[in-house]
């Protein structure tokens, strides 16, 4: 059974140049109890379907089409209030950035217990509640802390704040967006390992949206690769990892240069840049930087799968 | 052969706080190496570790506390503000931000021939824009093009051709590849290669970044709270990591491949203030692997060709001892 | 707080003494002998020369200003010509109605401005929205005395719903709230269109701010979001626009006592300079320059109270 | 500043093609046409006294009638603008002027130089406008020059202000210190890199002053601080009108008037440049 189920999702912004489709019919699956990764470069559109599935579309965004399933509901087509019902108490997130996470004019306690507002507890037990949140995350002198304010952390004790606030939630998912990409690489270890062992804990699933090919590799159990707004590759981790079957995940994965253990003369690259996503070209989206491009990438690609392993490409059937 | 340049002992302190209570602070706390012609020497170090400090230090574009830089065999953390500006025409700068460091109201064009307008180098300023836009990859239209109308990766290989204008013997690069996507930063990393064998630069690359020095440099350094940890040539300490720090640097870079479950090594706490540094060894309070005598007495750095400051280095593939875990 | 709060005060302390430093200059630099414009043409050398020597300025400079300083620092701002009572107590007597007026520009401009700034906010770039934002430019560019004359021939002149002139009768609250109806008008129109621009303008800032983000992906109200974690942090810019705005008010109110022959502050210093009451003017003037920077003083310690980031990084 | 000339004409179609920019052109130009035409449109002589035609009512001969001294009204509102066009030019230019050099110095210079400034800055806004204005007139006598002191008094310390809190915000820019580190000097480094970008908001700031100064030049005038008599000033007609406000509204109207429209032109101009050119900077103060 699955937590999060994503059917044909497209998303545009309406943009002085013309309308910018930045997702085309992203379909995908968070199962229970599973870490589900998103890859890919800026553009890609990860921080869209985050704002899509939350509800969080700036005004110019518009959901074109599909659904967005999550227990059962479609929460394309829920109303404001049902909306907020579900963000917090049952998909709680993390987002990118600990230093403009949290309000500055407030203390850390109050914006803690504001978040329970609906949890019928006394004020003193909402308190006791945040506490004993800051001390799973290791915060040192969890009672200290509630009384002082956001700017008197440093990024990664706020980053503990905000993940406590929303495990704090108990939801059913956690969308992680680029958890660590703010942190030094020697903290990034701690915080996932903060963040798998409260997961377990609490037993939900997890959405991790990041850039960084390693820790996906290293944490997921399922993985989607985004490029232009589309999914152009998903499967389980090692089917990604070991045996990639878009030539874009094969280029991204041979670019990491944590890849190559040695010195080399020349490092990989991919060519060119993302497509204009106001004018997304007619076939695959991927063709104008691809080095195995041929006439039939101009006809759209079709999804390709094998073995629950998808892959979004002509030739994905020689892999 | 003689090094290009050679820093010595370099220190350099900040003063902060109110007027009343003004506290000196170590930002680059001792460090020494050399940089030989046509070598790229990495500082590595994650965020307060004093190596962007230490590479505008080098540039004079920081004041040195104490200790001394020789830049050609002449000695230039004392030289006067005139005399030291023909010697940047020798020793280029780029900044972290590719676009950020160009000026917002400038076109490229002019960006990359600024230099020799600041040193009033006659030359054909048309040639020379098309000559270093080349070089770099780009083409010659973007002469025209404002900061603003570059992706982050243009942007970079403009900083890169500016830095190379007047044909400097030392190029200084801090975090070449920050903010770029993967698929780009091998591009830039190319780039520079390419542009070191071809010219016979010697560089200094600052980064976080351990994966990028692992292609670029033959020697490198490891910063923590304003020191050199450990010191010595790329391949061998990416082999052997003997420092407790490079080794958990080295663990958080993990390959993206999922059977090769990394063994990371988790560090505890946060980094020390650099106003309240930890007795001993400033690793201690961090080190998984610490013992008594590192929270008492700090390490000498020790080694010629491989320097460690710890008084108990790594055997290779140390990985850290069990925590009895209390919950 | 209190840290805060002792430095920000000692930096009021220091700015008024400038000023004071400043306009003794300017009286200082004045072409000409003091004592003589003071007297008029008609005085006598015998008459000049004593009021040279009972002004100090037969003394060094620096000694002039110094009792300058510090007879001003304690209250003391010399007397007045014609009556030859202290310019303090004079000044002091005509602060209240100044005030008066001030303060009820202040709570309508805020009472109405503040509301408004958040509609407009929460209903950026619609008609609403537009209109609201055309006409507060359009009622901040109008200068205040032409709102006066334009009020007072309008609602005085032209209707007679309101009295034209003077504060009303003493000890009739009424009388007096009527007639401050129309004064207060012309010094509040502007603010509303100020208050209500600023209050727009940092709402629409503040709700982008990644905590907002973050306050919406936990399901808070919108309500909550909008007038508590928004408009705490979108207020504290007002609140500093308004401590300088009311030196604004000041000048407006000149002009507001002068057209509604208002007893005040302004109305005292203008009658000063028609009667070559130089003191007066001095005086006046140092004492609207205080109140200025103690009402600045006090728009900071509100700022300092409601943001925890301006105190510690005072 | 406002990139190449050849954005210079889409810029103008864009400030036409907002309804307030449209207007403000406008009434900026009806302005500026109204003051250097003033004497052939208005056709009667200002300053020329006529006894037997005092307080006429608006007519044909006299577009909006004549005042106390039986001076055509339209004819002195025409010149008026004059003055308080001169005023606003001038003193606006000077204000820029010291107003850069001291941001600059501020912002660059030795800190010791720039906590002087900024006190100094601090001392003269402590002063309400029309309290300085008072003060110096009181001192100097009512003058052109008056006016133009108060104005350049009220505004140096905000401008400078600006350029200084850009400066420093500049001068730990990456593209600054990467001008230092190829060898320019601190001239070049102010002149080519910091200047072109503090100076563009700057502008735009000083052309939403413009109002502002010509109601302080109208003001002064209205209390008789100003341009003395009996050289005509927006301020001294709308001071007339007041004088006779009960017998003769339109006089008062009739100094109002211009006031209103001018000050409504240039603000509405102003703030479409803003929003055009640099949209950072609304809800500035």
């Amino acid at each position: 059974m699955s937590e999060l189920e994503i059917l044909d999702l497209s998303v545009s912004f309406a943009t002085g140049g013309g309308d910018l489709q930045a997702l085309n019919k992203v379909t995908f699956k968070v199962p229970e109890h599973r870490i589900v990764g998103i890859v890919g470069e800026s553009g890609c559109g990860k921080s869209t379907l985050i704002d899509a599935i939350l509800g969080l579309l700036a005004d110019n965004g518009r959901i074109d089409g599909g659904e967005i399933l999550f227990e059962g509901r479609d929460l394309t087509k829920l109303g404001a209030k049902e909306l907020r019902e579900i963000r917090g108490p049952r998909i709680s997130t993390v987002f990118q950035d600990p230093m403009g996470a949290l309000n500055p004019v407030f203390r850390v306690g109050r914006q803690m217990t504001n978040i329970q507002y609906r949890s019928g507890l006394s004020k003193r037990e909402k308190a006791r509640r945040a506490a004993e949140m800051l001390r799973r995350v290791r915060m040192p002198d969890p009672e200290a802390a509630l009384s002082r304010y956001p700017h008197e952390f440093s990024g990664g004790m706020k980053q503990r704040i905000a993940i406590a606030m929303a495990m704090m939630m108990e939801p059913a998912l956690l969308i992680a967006d680029e958890p660590t990409t703010a942190l030094d690489a020697t903290l990034e270890a701690a915080t996932i390992d903060l963040l798998l062992e409260l997961q377990n804990q609490i037993g939900c699933s997890m959405l991790y949206v990041s850039h960084h090919m390693g820790v996906i590799a290293e944490l997921c159990d399922e993985v989607v690769v985004m490029y232009a707004g589309e999914v152009v590759e998903r499967g389980t981790t090692r089917q990604v990892f070991l045996k990639p079957r878009h030539p874009y995940t094969q280029r991204l994965i041979e670019c990491d240069p944590a890849r190559l253990a040695g010195r080399a003369e020349k490092l990989p690259t991919i060519p060119g840049d993302i497509p204009d996503l106001r004018a997304r070209p007619s076939g695959c989206v991927f063709a104008a930087r691809c080095s195995l491009r041929e006439e039939v990438c101009g006809e759209p690609p079709p999804e390709n799968v094998r073995e629950g392993h998808m892959a979004r490409c002509h030739r994905a059937a020689e892999n | 052969m003689s090094a290009i340049l050679e820093v010595r002992d370099l220190e350099v302190a900040f003063r902060v706080g109110p007027l009343v209570r003004r506290r000196s602070l170590l930002a680059v706390a001792g460090v020494s190496f050399d940089v030989r012609p046509g070598e790229t020497f990495a500082l590595v170090g994650e965020s307060g570790s004093g190596k962007t400090t230490l590479a505008r230090a080098v540039n004079r574009l920081q004041r040195v506390s104490a200790g001394s830089v020789n830049f050609e065999g002449r000695r230039i953390d004392t030289m006067s503000r005139g005399r030291i500006r023909p010697m940047r025409q020798r020793m280029a700068m780029m900044f972290q931000d590719p676009v950020g460091s160009l000026s917002p109201r400038m076109r490229v064009g002019d960006a990359v021939t600024e230099p020799f307008r600041i040193h009033k180098v006659e030359a054909s300023l048309k040639e020379e824009t098309e000559r270093l836009l080349s070089l770099v990859g780009l083409p010659a239209d973007f002469a025209n093009r404002y900061p603003h109308q570059l992706s982050g990766g243009q942007a970079r290989r403009v900083g890169v051709a500016r830095a190379i204008a007047l044909r400097p013997k030392l190029i200084i690069a801090d975090e070449p590849t920050a903010g770029l996507d993967v698929s780009v930063q091998g591009e830039v990393l190319n780039l520079l290669n390419d542009l070191r064998s071809r010219l016979g630069l010697a560089m200094i690359i600052i980064t976080h970044n351990l994966s990028v020095v692992s292609h670029v440099a033959d020697r490198m350094a490891v910063m923590y709270l304003g020191r050199f940890v450990e010191t010595g040539p790329t391949e061998e300490i990416f082999r052997a990591p003997k420092h407790p720090y490079t080794a958990a640097l080295l663990s958080a870079n993990p390959e993206p491949d999922p059977d090769k479950k990394s063994a990371r090594i988790s560090l505890p706490a946060e980094v020390p203030s650099l106003l309240a540094r930890p007795a001993g060894c400033e690793f201690h309070t961090r080190c998984p692997w610490a013992r008594d005598r590192c929270a008492k007495a700090a390490p000498r750095s020790e080694g010629r060709n491989r320097l460690v400051a710890c008084h108990f280095p790594l055997a290779p593939n140390a990985s850290p001892p069990e925590k009895e875990t209390v919950q | 707080m209190l840290n805060y709060a002792v430095k920000r005060l000692g930096l009021s302390v220091v700015i008024v003494s400038v000023a004071m430093l400043l306009l003794f200059s300017m009286i200082y630099l004045i072409p000409g002998d003091p004592a003589a414009v003071a007297l008029g043409p008609r005085a006598t050398e015998a008459m000049r020369e004593a009021l040279r020597i009972k002004m100090g300025l037969d003394k060094p400079v620096w000694i002039q200003f110094w009792n300058f300083f510090a007879s001003a620092w304690q209250g003391d701002l010399g007397r007045e010509v014609l009556s030859d009572r202290p310019v303090a107590q004079v000044v002091l007597e005509q602060l209240p109605y100044t005030l008066a007026l001030i303060a009820s520009g202040i709570i309508w401009s805020v009472a109405i401005g503040i509301p408004l700034g958040c509609w407009a906010a929460v209903r950026r770039s619609s008609f609403a929205d537009r209109l609201v934002g055309v006409l507060s430019v359009a009622v901040i560019a109008v200068p205040s005395f032409v709102i006066a004359i334009y009020a007072l021939l309008i609602f005085a002149v032209t209707l007679r719903w309101l009295p034209a002139i003077g504060a009303g009768e003493p000890g009739d609250p009424g009388s007096q709230i009527v007639h401050l109806i129309l004064p207060s008008l012309a010094v509040g129109l502007g603010w509303v269109g100020y208050i209500a621009r600023m209050v727009r303008a940092s709402m629409l800032e503040s709700l982008e701010a990644s905590h907002i983000r973050t306050a919406r992906a936990f399901g808070l109200p919108d309500r909550q979001i909008t007038y508590q974690y928004a408009l705490k942090i979108a207020i504290l810019p007002t609140v500093t626009l308004l401590g300088v705005g009311i030196g604004q008010m000041l000048s407006s109110a000149v002009f507001a006592e002068i057209v509604f022959a208002r007893p005040g502050v302004g109305k005292l210093v203008y009658d000063a300079i028609l009667t070559r009451n130089y003191p007066l003017v001095t005086g006046a003037v140092l004492v609207t320059t205080v109140l200025f920077v103690l009402i600045n003083l006090l728009a900071d310690l509100i700022v300092g109270a409601l943001d925890p980031r301006v105190r510690s990084g005072f | 500043m406002f990139a190449a000339d050849s954005d210079a004409v889409g810029a103008f179609r864009r400030i036409f093609a907002e309804p307030l920019g449209g207007l403000g052109i406008v009434l900026v130009v009806a302005m500026i046409a109204g003051a250097v035409f003033a004497d052939l449109l208005a056709g009667a002589d200002p300053f020329r006294i006529s006894p037997r035609d005092r307080f006429l009512d608006p007519s044909l001969d006299h577009l909006l009638g004549t005042d106390h001294l039986g001076r055509d009204l339209f004819s002195r509102v025409l010149h008026g603008g004059r003055i308080a066009l001169s005023v606003a030019l001038f003193s606006t230019a000077a204000s820029l002027a010291i107003g850069i050099v001291l941001g600059l110095i501020a912002g660059f210079g030795p800190r010791w130089l720039d906590n002087i400034l900024i006190l100094l800055f601090d001392a003269i806004k402590s002063f309400p406008t029309v309290m300085l204005a008072l003060a110096l007139v009181t001192l100097f006598g009512p003058s052109l020059t008056a006016v133009i002191v108060v104005v350049v008094l009220v505004n140096v310390p905000g401008y400078a202000r600006i350029i200084r809190t850009q400066t420093l915000a500049l001068k730990s820019a990456e593209f600054v210190a990467a001008a230092e580190s190829m060898g320019a000097g601190t001239a070049r480094v102010l002149r080519v890199h910091i200047l072109p970008n503090v100076i563009g908001p700057l502008l735009i700031l000083a052309s939403m002053d413009i109002p502002v100064v010509i109601a302080i030049e109208a003001g002064m005038s209205f209390l008789g601080l100003g341009v003395r008599p009996p050289t005509p000033s927006w301020g001294a007609i709308l001071n007339d009108g007041f004088t006779a406000i009960r017998d003769t509204p339109w006089i008062a109207v009739a100094g109002g008037l211009p006031i209103i429209l001018t000050t409504l032109g240039f603000t509405f101009l102003g703030e479409t440049l803003r929003d055009v050119f640099d949209p950072r900077l609304r809800g500035r103060g």
